[in-house]
């Protein structure tokens, strides 16, 4: 093959402001961290690293979001040294719990906004498609770290996988467990991407959406399955916007949408689940 | 064929003698109830319908195709496990029936046989419908199962299918007596399981009433998930961190359901609305699939119905359609 | 993990052959030759692979027993893994698969080949094997559309096919006017209505993008052709190619069994978007 | 002679922070140690949301110690709406928590502490020379993310324990699996405190105080009062002792205690509970011939090696127990106010909430380990530095960053902000 076998991959793997999480799944795949690391060249890692050597890269992965001036500033400046931009995590994706903010009461956080030095000024939380292009995106809260692997196996032979597009209830299903919302629980599966085996279903807690809305979501089929099982409006807006809420923008259009009021539905089971 | 007798109370005793020469497979009550291994044979229930089809133990969920080094390919040993199943209705039997014709008479996949052959199909018959979205009456389902057993009161009747299950009646002979009498045909019918009346749907292709089904699927795929007989799969190639020359081969289940299934390279969708594939799920189960093997692939379960978040009722649509009753869904 | 190797014929393993020769078309596509000594008719594909990436199908272009040509396009992971190969390399191939064009049949007649961009490829295997079997066909007419003068596929094929056949080239944008093989600025299309030609003992065989096999088939029925004399290739997203994964199926029919290739007057209700 | 340093981004922490320091003439006139992680509000975000939201919102302030978050949360939110959990359900959430704990200490002491003394700039760096000693590493890391993952259904912040309980809890077999694990990985806690009783620490005394929760039946871990050796106090009355201020260069608040710096840590928690240590950890700590109480912080990554065989210990215990089958009990929301207060691998975590009747959160607070102790670092740095001074810059820098990270600070959990004050 003509690719030159000795020229590795330039990676560098940084976080902006976020939960270390991310960055931590790469490094909690503890079998395979340390033959990962034979297999590309990592410039820098702050996290784990001292020694972090700016200059042009293949690959920059990066998690967290921009809430800062100094946050963008770094976005910048890596996606102008990097071939190719890779948001890690549900932060750098679509916003996460932070950019939740952007839907709650300006009175509920009023009183903590202080005064701040330049380069810690504020910014709207905000993913890194709003500020710069993206080349690749690694969702979740937590991303899934067999994932995170894939990824970077793949890149290095010039082979990326092909996102994941699916709802999170194939996996659900195919993991044999029985389905939440027949159970009157509010999961988000349906509208959800997948990729992650749907590991909060397998560990018994509804999908809140941390991967992001699919492609092909019925969004107004979903809301009327949420009513039926008695959640009012508010609960339905605010579950699906915890995680991805900058991601569903049509969101409040839908819900006041005449179709899913007139979607026939069938359930079953027990009404309401919480309160 | 064959008939014999296997008193109720023995039953346990029997399939504990069982699972001491083969794994022993049978529907188990936990959250739900599910086909599982079995410890003891007092686990089992047969009150309800499995919610999770058997077919993950031949079509398994991924199956490694091969390993490989470089373009040195390794075939793994194809599984052995002897297994008898214990519990299974007609309706997956007749099921598996129908994936047999697709994996082992048409292709020759060798990962498939290796699990079919290995196994021992022990039938469970309903005396009524175990769900109400049961419509296997409207399906010409066939015998198909190594022994059958009937469920009489204080015994069973067990028919003997095969030469696997004649063996098996032999190797375990002293449960079994002979019963003097053969099953009727009356015996074998399974009463308000007649549900489906529009059988051919050829003529129903561009009705409107698709819409009524689409409208409210997710495409979430469990209805392909559950179903006994869906087929549909993706191949997909992982390598080792350590030496990315080195790894495997995996096939494992994919959903017709989903636009993935016909996205192609530039992001071209073949099937992109959602009405076009619930359509096809449903003209493949009865239609294609009888055009290509000439039987019918759907056998009447209802698990698609039941496993539905919205419970699309598939039958009752295209009974409406066929009745020309157009009720207004909005 | 108890591996061990089989004897069993197992449908889903590819064996490797050695790439004979690697030449690059145009920017984005190339040619390769491949040591694999099969019997295949013109039309079939084969499912070529690389391990660690993935499969893929890719019509065979060639008519011969002694290797195959593939030309192969890179649009994804599995086909941009197949670039940067060279001659000498090893590829996985597994096949033939799929019905081809029903050669022997059409004995007698002329042929009409409307091939748009890479739909090419496929029916260089027709012109191939005409040309193989000279004597069993009247008059050869190819009518080839390309976007511009870089896209043109087989350039080192298309002096001989000049003087041997009528030949017609179509661009739809001459971008450096560099008019080669007498090439045409405009679409196949409307070479083809200015074409002189009639459905008379001639069949057509169009592979292309959807678009452009849509409007030819309309002109070709303008021209007289009947449904079965318009032969056409689709192209599916597969898996096995084993008629059992289903990704590749058209209401019923399977590309990869009962096609690639259809007879119009076949699939001419099947279009399921 | 002035000198100005800076240091912009400190690695090998979590999260994001930077050391400014100015020195004219052999004096400090600067010193400040600030997050510069951008704030993201997570106590003005769940305003607003319902009581269930809580854990799950919160436990992204932190990836490390997420189960952390998630488990004060829940006994904050239950202490609110006054729920008594089972037994079970509390020994389990034990586990999850001492399970982080390991994880934590091993990928700090290993990937982040160890490499300044080997005089590696990254371990993966060692890699070449000290294989196994990484390898002890990740198959701790491993066991603490099994853990996890077992009883929180995922590696990082966990889904499987809800308010009132387990919303899935493990089987038998698998604890069982687990407890066989735990002992098999214990040598690796053990050759760890050989590692680094082997390491030369400077001679340092801090000035802080060190609180943790001080449990009269257990090495702290989820329930005990707030104590240091010298002052005690309920949690419900933490409001009374801790203060948080802000300063402008930094996006985390500093904490005071009764305009007292004090510290907590996993030095913390063995200067005060060294006695409830299990057996084999009292053993290692002796033989380390470490005498807690210790005021010099360099030896919190010794007494995080000897929480690593206690903490395997004690899950170990908590393995052999049997799982019973609980269900998760009805929920009737109701006005109140609950705190939580329990101890994370970094120190003793606080979150606070206030419900209204519909169980609607109205207010939060969440104090973090990290900003704990943020002026206690601070301070030490400032303390340490006229014995540096004459040294070159180069290694004083590197003595000023083995020190912050000694302290593990998280700054990701410390800048998700919590409340202003006017400085
Ligand atoms: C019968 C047949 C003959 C073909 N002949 C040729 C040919 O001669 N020359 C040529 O350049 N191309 C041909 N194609 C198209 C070629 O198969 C696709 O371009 C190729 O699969 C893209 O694969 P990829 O992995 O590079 O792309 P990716 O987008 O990375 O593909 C990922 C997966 O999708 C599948 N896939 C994507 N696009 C297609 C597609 N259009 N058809 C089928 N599967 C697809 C592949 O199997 C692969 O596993 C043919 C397709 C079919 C069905
Ligand atoms: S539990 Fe959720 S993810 Fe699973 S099938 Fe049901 S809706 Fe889908
Ligand atoms: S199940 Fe939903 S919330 Fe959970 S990881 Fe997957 S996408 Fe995220
Ligand atoms: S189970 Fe129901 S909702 Fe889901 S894809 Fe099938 S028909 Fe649609």
């Amino acid at each position: 093959m003509k690719t030159d076998k000795n020229k590795k991959l330039k990676v560098g793997v940084y976080g902006i402001t976020g939960c270390s999480g991310c960055q931590l799944s790469i490094i909690f795949n503890e079998e395979e961290i340390l033959d990962l690391l034979s297999l590309i060249d990592l410039k820098a890692f702050p996290f784990i690293k001292e020694l972090n050597i700016d200059e042009e890269f293949d690959c920059i992965i990066l998690e967290g979001l921009v809430a800062n001036k100094g946050d963008l500033e770094i976005l910048r400046k890596l996606r102008r040294n990097s071939k190719m931009l890779v948001s890690l995590g549900a932060c750098a994706c679509t916003g996460c719990v932070p950019a939740y903010r952007h839907f709650t009461l300006k009175e509920n956080y009023e009183h903590l906004l202080y005064k701040k030095q330049e380069e810690l000024q504020d910014v709207e939380p905000s993913p890194h498609d709003e500020h710069v292009k993206v080349d690749y995106y690694i969702p979740g809260c937590p991303p899934d770290k067999k994932e995170i692997l894939r990824f970077i196996k793949g890149s290095v032979r010039g082979v990326l996988p092909r996102p994941h597009q699916n709802p999170v209830c194939i996996e659900c299903r195919r993991n044999g467990n029985a389905c939440l919302l027949d159970e009157g629980k509010p999961c988000l599966g349906p509208i959800t991407t997948g990729g992650c085996n749907a590991v909060c279903i397998n560990g018994g807690f509804e999908c809140w959406g941390c991967r992001g809305p699919t492609k092909d979501m019925n969004l107004d089929l979903m809301i009327k399955m949420l009513r039926d099982r008695g959640f009012d409006d508010r609960f339905i807006q605010d579950r699906m916007r915890t995680f991805v809420g900058l991601k569903l923008p049509m969101l409040e259009r839908v819900m006041q949408g005449p179709k899913s009021k007139v979607l026939q539905t069938r359930f079953d089971g027990e009404k309401k689940f919480y309160e | 064929m064959q008939v014999l007798r296997l008193e109720k109370k023995r039953l346990n005793h029997f399939l504990n003698v069982v699972k001491k020469g083969f794994e022993l497979i049978a529907p188990v009550k936990s959250d739900l109830v599910r086909f599982s291994k079995i410890h003891h044979a007092e686990e089992i229930q047969l009150t309800k319908n499995s919610y999770f089809p058997v077919k993950e133990y031949f079509f398994r969920k991924e199956e490694t195709l091969f390993q490989f080094e470089g373009t040195r390919i390794t075939v793994p040993a194809y599984e052995a496990k002897k297994r008898v199943f214990f519990g299974i209705r007609r309706c997956d039997l007749n099921a598996i029936k129908n994936q047999d014709i697709v994996f082992i008479r048409d292709m020759g996949d060798p990962y498939y046989k290796a699990a079919r052959e290995n196994s021992y199909l022990l039938g469970y018959h309903c005396n009524t419908a175990p769900s109400p979205y049961c419509f296997c009456g409207s399906l010409d389902l066939v015998d198909f199962f190594d022994l059958m057993f009937f469920d009489k009161e204080d015994h069973f009747l067990v028919e003997v299918g095969s030469e696997k299950g004649k063996s098996l009646t032999e190797k375990y002979q002293e449960f079994f007596t002979d019963s003097q009498r053969l099953i009727t045909r009356n015996e074998k019918t399974i009463p308000g399981v007649h549900r489906l009346e529009n059988k051919d749907i050829s003529r129903f292709y561009d009705h409107q009433d698709w819409k009524k089904g689409a409208d409210i699927c997710l495409s979430c795929g469990a209805c392909t998930t559950l179903c006994p007989t869906c087929y549909c799969f993706e191949i997909h190639d992982e390598v080792k961190t350590a030496d990315p020359v080195k790894g495997e081969r995996k096939r494992e289940w994919s959903s017709c359901q989903l636009q993935e299934f016909t996205r192609v390279a530039g992001d071209h969708i073949f099937r992109k609305e959602r009405e076009d594939r619930f359509k096809h799920r449903i003209y493949h189960q009865l239609q294609y699939f009888k055009e290509k093997y000439g039987v019918q692939m759907c056998v009447g379960c209802g698990r698609c119905i039941e496993g539905c978040p919205t419970r699309i009722d598939f039958v009752r649509i295209l009974n409406e359609m066929k009745n020309g009753k157009t009720e207004n869904n909005g | 993990m108890a591996k061990q190797k089989t004897t069993v014929e197992n449908p889903y393993v590819p064996k490797p052959y050695k790439i004979l020769e690697f030449h690059r078309e145009t920017s984005d596509s190339f040619t390769v030759k491949a040591d694999m000594k099969i019997n295949h008719d013109p039309g079939q594909f084969v499912q070529v692979g690389l391990p660690g990436v993935g499969e893929c199908p890719i019509s065979i272009c060639s008519d011969s027993r002694e290797f195959i040509q593939l030309n192969i396009r890179e649009v994804g992971n599995v086909t941009t893994a197949l670039s940067k190969l060279e001659q000498g390399d090893t590829i996985l191939i597994r096949g033939p698969y799929g019905k081809g064009y029903p050669m022997r049949y059409l004995k007698g007649n002329s042929l009409l080949i409307i091939g748009g961009g890479c739909g090419v490829a496929p029916l260089k295997g027709i012109i191939d094997y005409a040309e193989n079997h000279r004597g069993d066909y009247k008059k050869l007419s190819l009518l080839l559309g390309y976007r511009s003068p870089d896209d043109i596929l087989f350039q080192r094929e298309l002096v001989e096919w000049k003087n041997k056949y009528h030949l017609q080239v179509t661009v739809d944008k001459n971008t450096h006017g560099k008019f080669c093989y007498g090439a045409r600025e405009g679409f196949v299309t409307d070479a083809l209505k200015s074409m002189d030609i009639s459905n008379n003992n001639q069949a057509a065989f169009v592979c292309g993008p959807p678009i452009m096999m849509k409007f030819v088939i309309k002109s070709l029925k303008d021209k007289g052709f009947n449904d079965d004399q318009i032969f056409l290739s689709t192209e599916r997203l597969m898996y096995c190619a084993l008629g059992v994964c289903c990704h590749c199926m058209i209401k019923g029919k399977f590309t990869c069994v009962d096609g690639p290739v259809f007879r119009y007057d076949e699939i001419k209700d099947l279009e399921d978007g | 002679m002035s000198k100005t340093i800076t240091l912009n981004h400190i690695t090998k922490i979590e999260g994001h922070a930077k050391l400014n320091l100015k020195i004219d003439k052999g004096k400090i006139t600067t010193c400040e140690l600030s997050a510069t992680e951008g704030a993201r509000y997570f106590e003005g975000i769940v305003k607003g949301r319902k009581y269930y939201a809580a854990h799950e919102m919160t436990s992204r302030i932190c990836g490390i110690c997420s189960c952390a978050h998630v488990v004060a949360a829940l006994t904050a939110v239950e202490d609110a709406l006054g729920l008594t959990i089972s037994e079970q359900s509390c020994r389990l959430r034990v586990l999850l928590t001492l399970a982080e704990r390991i994880r934590s200490h091993a990928t700090h002491l290993y990937f982040l502490a160890l490499p300044d003394y080997l005089g590696y700039e990254s371990a993966l760096s060692m890699a070449p020379e000290y294989k196994p000693q990484l390898q002890a590493a990740l198959r701790l890391m491993k066991m603490g993310n099994g853990i996890v993952k077992l009883l929180g259904g995922r590696d990082l912040h966990p889904v499987s324990a809800g308010v009132g309980g387990w919303l899935k809890l493990p089987k038998q077999e698998e604890m069982e699996e687990t407890g066989k694990e735990l002992l098999k990985v214990k040598k690796d806690a053990i050759a760890t405190v050989k590692l680094f009783a082997g390491l030369k620490q400077p001679e340092f005394e801090s000035d802080a105080e060190w609180f943790s929760l001080v449990d009269p039946n257990e090495y702290a871990v989820l329930k005990g009062k707030f104590a240091s050796g010298k002052s005690s106090f309920e949690k419900h009355e933490y409001r009374k002792f801790i203060e948080e201020y802000h300063q402008a260069y930094s996006t985390s608040n500093f904490v005071v205690k009764e305009d007292r710096r004090y510290f907590v840590s996993a030095l913390a928690r063995l200067n005060n509970n060294h006695r409830q240590l299990s057996r084999d950890a009292q053993k290692a700590l002796k033989e380390t011939g470490l005498k807690p109480p210790s005021k010099n912080p360099y030896h919190n990554n010794l007494a995080q090696a000897i929480e690593l065989i206690h903490c395997i210990d004690h899950a170990m215990e908590i393995c052999k127990r049997e799982i019973k089958q609980e269900e998760m009990p009805e929920i009737t929301p109701r006005a109140g106010r609950g705190v939580g207060a329990i101890e994370v691998p970094r120190g003793t975590l606080w979150h606070e909430y206030t419900l209204d009747e519909k169980g609607i959160i109205t207010d939060a607070n969440i104090i973090t380990p990290t900003a704990q102790n943020l002026f206690a670092m601070q301070e030490d740095i400032r303390k340490r530095m006229p014995s540096l001074l004459k040294k070159k810059k180069q290694e004083i820098v590197l003595d000023m960053e083995k020190l912050i990270r000694n302290y593990d600070p998280c700054f990701s959990c410390a800048a998700h902000f919590l409340e202003v004050k006017w400085l």
